[in-house]
């Protein structure tokens, strides 16, 4: 077997050698009248060994970190146009200082559990992106390639919102649709922390970019991010993430604050049954109130009823599963590569990203107590009781408020399962956040 | 221009905001009880689905099953035999 | 652990604190050089609640729909150059009509369950173009995005053929060859439909790429209206599936007509079993058959004879099962939304429109009754006999042709299952459309 | 250039159109016969596959997914019983 | 059912008719005053069925290899200022000489089992690019879409290290860390074949090119052959694939000529346990070291760092199975496709690809040789025995070199299970080929 | 310019080079075993993992693999009850 093969290789070279002597000449003219057009080569000079370890030696990383008047520039997928000189602070401590918050946010990823399927490549990408002469960001890095693709056209934020939508089960809302109203109390949490925001001194377009971080929704906070303060899309996405991730803590302790024991030990009927074409027809209905109401939302809301539209007609499962499988899953790892890119020094290391930071956690307070208090005064005036805490689930973070308003109150009252009952408000956040960008975006349209 | 009041300003979008978005989910709510209504008079359902079924992903745990069962089935055939 | 949290979360504030303070003045400065480049935001003019309220409902959709005279432009993927103002019809009913239509188009789907793999999605795509204001079917909007990623470039219908080629078994075509004549019968529908949409006053360019319909097969009608008429590529993507799906409805009543009941009840015999090596090299042969006589159609058949080969080598087996699932899936949903953004009223509600789709019915016609023909002439010729109604699977319209030969056949006698020898002309028939799109391709070159 | 008349170049095209396809199907038949004998002469096949397997879109996991079922069901009556 | 199907369609025809009637004047007119733009349709002049015929028979692939005078330019990617008109050569058989290539290439790969994941879309993308008049790999053809997608800037080859990090087990390499020290050696493949192309004429920035063939690593041999020389990147990736399939054809008898039976015959002891923590931190320092003294090779390091980290994570399945799955089946079909389309005659068919062959020959050799002699030393000085047979693991070409070492190894000495033991310099070969290629990229920057 | 021995200059890239990923190898190899022992005094495993698996993509169908040999346990072990 082994004679057949180098036979094989030999028969190959043979068939080649005799090819290539008749092509060579000819070719070669070609070949050489084209190739000034082609990858130009510098003309080289001779280095003795010691030279070239010199030249090496000044294109090492740690030669780029304690070097910082190397002229080096900063990276921007936009290309030259948006590049400009490094700082010192930028290109030394600043990329060092980053390294540290990317391995802050793996730990917090991996080792807490904090949205690991966003957070983790978001932080591998602020680490590829802070990483000296190698402009992984620029227009030619891989960052850059993918933030081109995918993100400065807003391309990836809507695939994943169609997956989501594919995912969403909106039967808990249809069974009980004035929950939705919970979801858009919760909105105050935008529109606070927009007021937030231009008290801190953001001008009013940054702060309505940064507000959306209250929505608690991903896609969203980096398609308006992106629309509105693209500069500042690296420091919104983290915080929208890290705050979704905190869920768990921010809430509860509100939540207790604003309501009372027998109010936490409400319980709530069985839900009704949902009919399929009800499910069926949900997407098709909010899409078109959104034409007629709020074109602006229409993209985002557009492809999250496309999603969710293909799951409930079960006539395309096969796309709908691939819409909540394998091309979610590729965007997602694209998504936070190309969002992280946003995390250089020469973006992140401003004084706004202090200041968005502060702004996100008050965004997710207002937002759980204005679902929370909306849910007594709803409550109140209903036939059929309302446990406040489902209100806290209106600020979406799909699924992970409903869970936290399920185990509170479970803790009052064990056996009590308010899961299927803050779903409603939770998927009902997403609409409205959706629609509350979609009014920012008309304002400055 | 240079007097504008920003947080007066901000005041306002909270106001438009906040109303487009109520204005928006009590439409959706009237609609909601309205194509129930329509849809459980003209094509009532005979066994209806619950709605209880949790948001998630089915395909994973699907594929899952079909391993599971698959296995089960070798398994207990080499037992017989 | 929630102690320890929030500890994290002070750390990490700090540490942002003390770098930031570090860095505010020089970063600031540089930002704000920069800052003039980057996004321009207009200078924000106060204003009442009430004016708030005045200029929000300017960009609602019902205002856009009510109000025909406020210089919308229509969205086309490649840019200002291909827009114009919008008509008072087009920006008002035309997109009522369209979404009915869009509407009619999910109940087909859904209820009917006619291709609603391509039909679903590419209806969604027309009620996503057709919303006023959004411009999602303009360079930056998504559905823009996906155009130009993959349809005018003409990548996403080769992606599709690839994956067919890989989920296509030509062991029926190799075991009976001589079928392979019937898929070249019902290429009469191509060209009879031709000079039905001349005499209906096409241009020869249009209506070559009008009649492609009649090849009964998505791909290449949308490879050829791309490259011919792209103005009409959603009328002709439409019709092209719309009649696919209705073929169960268009052919048996023409089959029976051409047909006595003598010759549908006739027998076949079982198929001689082929050799692996035959469906290894067919793919092949048939690449080679077309660079030899036909280049043109090298595009198409190179891509579906790619996916045949990657199946058939039973080397590479994960590569062509993501040919057959994830990939083809993804590009499905993209071509779907892609086509349907020509579904734009300003695009479709052109009298162009009603006629092709009267050609298109007039092409399914004329390629069922001309395979039948061909076929009752084959059977008085042949050894061993042909029933005629196989003819009728050459239109392609795999495999849903061949299942309704096999259906009308067992009705004449049953038990007589034709579906394999329906399978014959039915994959000869995607061959001979690539054919007949090569030759209409290499007139207008 | 104006006097052409467009119906006559359709059927024109109609001509060339089907006898090109007519062309390139004959050949293929030719060859696909000529590959058959050829392969058949030099690498005889001892089991050959049936070639009646369905074109179908039913990807692996499906038809998988059904073997399984029937399977199980299959299994649990007899367990039953 | 049927009549209710015809009425609907009825219905659909009726509200066009009408809808149609309506805008058919004004869209009319908007749309001729458009069409000027649109797709300029040549002036047609009436032609007889045999002037038809003739001037189809001058675009029939047979007439274009026969015919070399008929100006036929070359196809780039980068669209006319790369092209250039074909000699007569290159258009005729030098294209029957390519596709008789492709078919030996089909044969190794399906017959023989060589790489057939890259070696087979190569082939066919190499059978694509040599169609006469197709122009498949020029800016608007399937091949050049895909170049222009992903290899002109890299980004698959990156995806595929991602996947292919994503699937590494450092497990070996992390028990015994030393043994990477063999995969250093194994790199002098790649600096003595660099002298050896410098030899044979080449030029020293395409030498380095040439060279990385030695690396034995796909992705990695096409991203440099893509920075250094573009021209030779189809040559230098089927030479690269051919050699690691024929690993196990090529290495064997060096083995054993530079081994005594002896040292053939050394037992190596049990691995230590690796703790989970170590696997996760691995990447991550790799990664800073690359950061720290060679930011040139952090693309492929990074790249390949994240793939592992997201797998060691164990936080992130779905999108590391994605990795690992469908993104590196969909990516692997578009790398080999878009390589293969430098197979182009007058691409390939020039007297470097023999010298390129030649010296991957050359490298393969020299890289297994110093590997086994370099362990060959180690064993020299270790306490523990080293078999030397498995520093011929560290030219990578993962995991068939490791495989071969295995396989020698029990033929000495049955039961001698080696495969682990050579797991550790077979992976880190894929390190110490990324660190080369960095360096000679930092010489040429 | 035109003087330059190239063939001189490729052995520098060797050396140069050679010396570059050696230095790499050699320091990382003392940072592994650096981070085994710090590993391994301050988060001491109980029940370690061998790292004798091999290098493969565990993918799903490993997965599936696992979740049908316990499933196929677990209705075993209902059935022998
Ligand atoms: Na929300
Ligand atoms: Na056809
Ligand atoms: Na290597």
């Amino acid at each position: 077997m082994k004679i057949r093969q180098i036979f094989i290789s030999l028969l190959f070279a043979l068939v080649a050698v005799s090819s290539f002597s008749m092509a060579t000449e000819e070719a070669q003219s070609h070949h050489e009248s084209n190739s000034e057009q082609s990858v130009e080569k510098k003309p080289y000079e001779s280095k003795s060994v010691s030279q070239l370890a010199g030249s090496f030696l000044e294109t090492t990383g740690l030669y780029a970190i304690f070097n910082t008047d190397d002229g080096e520039t900063t990276s921007d997928p936009a290309g030259a146009s948006k590049e400009r000189p490094m700082g010192a602070f930028e290109s030394s401590l600043g990329r060092v200082i980053m390294i540290l918050i990317v391995f802050l946010l793996f730990y917090l990823a991996i080792a807490k559990g904090f949205e690991p399927l966003l957070l983790l490549p978001i932080a591998f990408g602020g680490l590829l992106a802070n990483i000296p002469l190698a402009h992984m960001a620029g227009p030619e890095g891989m960052l850059g390639v993918i933030y081109n693709m995918g993100i400065a056209n807003e391309f990836f934020p809507l695939l994943i919102f169609m997956g989501v939508g594919a995912m969403t089960d909106f039967g808990p809302l249809l069974a009980n649709p004035k929950t939705a109203l919970l979801g858009g109390a919760a909105q105050f949490g935008i529109f606070g922390s927009l007021v937030g925001a231009v008290m801190l001194g953001f001008d009013l377009q940054s702060a309505s970019a940064i507000s959306i971080i209250g929505g608690a929704d991903g896609p969203t906070s980096i398609f308006i991010a992106n629309r509105l303060a693209p500069d500042m899309l690296g420091a919104i996405a983290v915080a929208a993430y890290s705050y979704m991730a905190l869920v768990p803590v921010i809430q509860p302790p509100i939540m207790r604050a604003l309501t009372t024991k027998e109010e936490r030990r409400i319980q709530m009927g069985v839900q009704r049954k949902v009919h399929k074409l009800e499910k069926l027809f949900f997407p098709i209905v909010v899409l078109m109130l959104s034409i007629l109401i709020l074109p602006e939302s229409t993209p985002l809301i557009g492809a999250f009823a496309f999603g969710n539209f293909a799951k409930e007609s079960a006539v395309i499962d096969r796309l709908s599963d691939t819409m909540q499988n394998s091309l979610i899953n590729i965007v997602t790892i694209f998504l936070g590569l190309g969002v992280g890119s946003k995390l250089a020094a020469d973006k992140f290391l401003v004084l706004e990203s202090l200041g968005i930071m502060i702004i996100g956690l008050i965004a997710f307070s207002v937002g759980t107590a204005a679902g929370v208090l909306m849910a007594k005064v709803m409550n109140k005036f209903s036939k059929e009781p309302i446990n406040p805490l489902i209100g806290a689930a209106g600020v979406s973070a799909v699924p992970m408020a409903a869970r936290v308003v399920s185990k509170v109150g479970s803790e009052e009252r064990p056996g009590n399962v308010l899961l299927m009952h803050a779903m409603g408000p939770n998927v009902a956040g997403v609409i409205g956040s959706a629609v509350a960008a979609g009014v920012l975006l008309s304002i400055f349209k | 221009m240079a007097e504008v009041n920003y947080i007066a300003e901000a005041f306002k979008f909270m106001v438009l905001g906040m109303g487009v978005v109520f204005l928006f989910l009590i439409v959706l709510v009237q609609l909601i009880k309205l194509q129930a209504k329509l849809i459980n008079k003209y094509f009532p359902e005979t066994t209806p689905k619950s709605s209880v079924t949790p948001v998630s992903s089915t395909s994973d745990d699907e594929q899952r099953t079909v391993a599971a069962i698959i296995a089960a089935v070798a398994e207990f055939r080499k037992n017989k035999s």
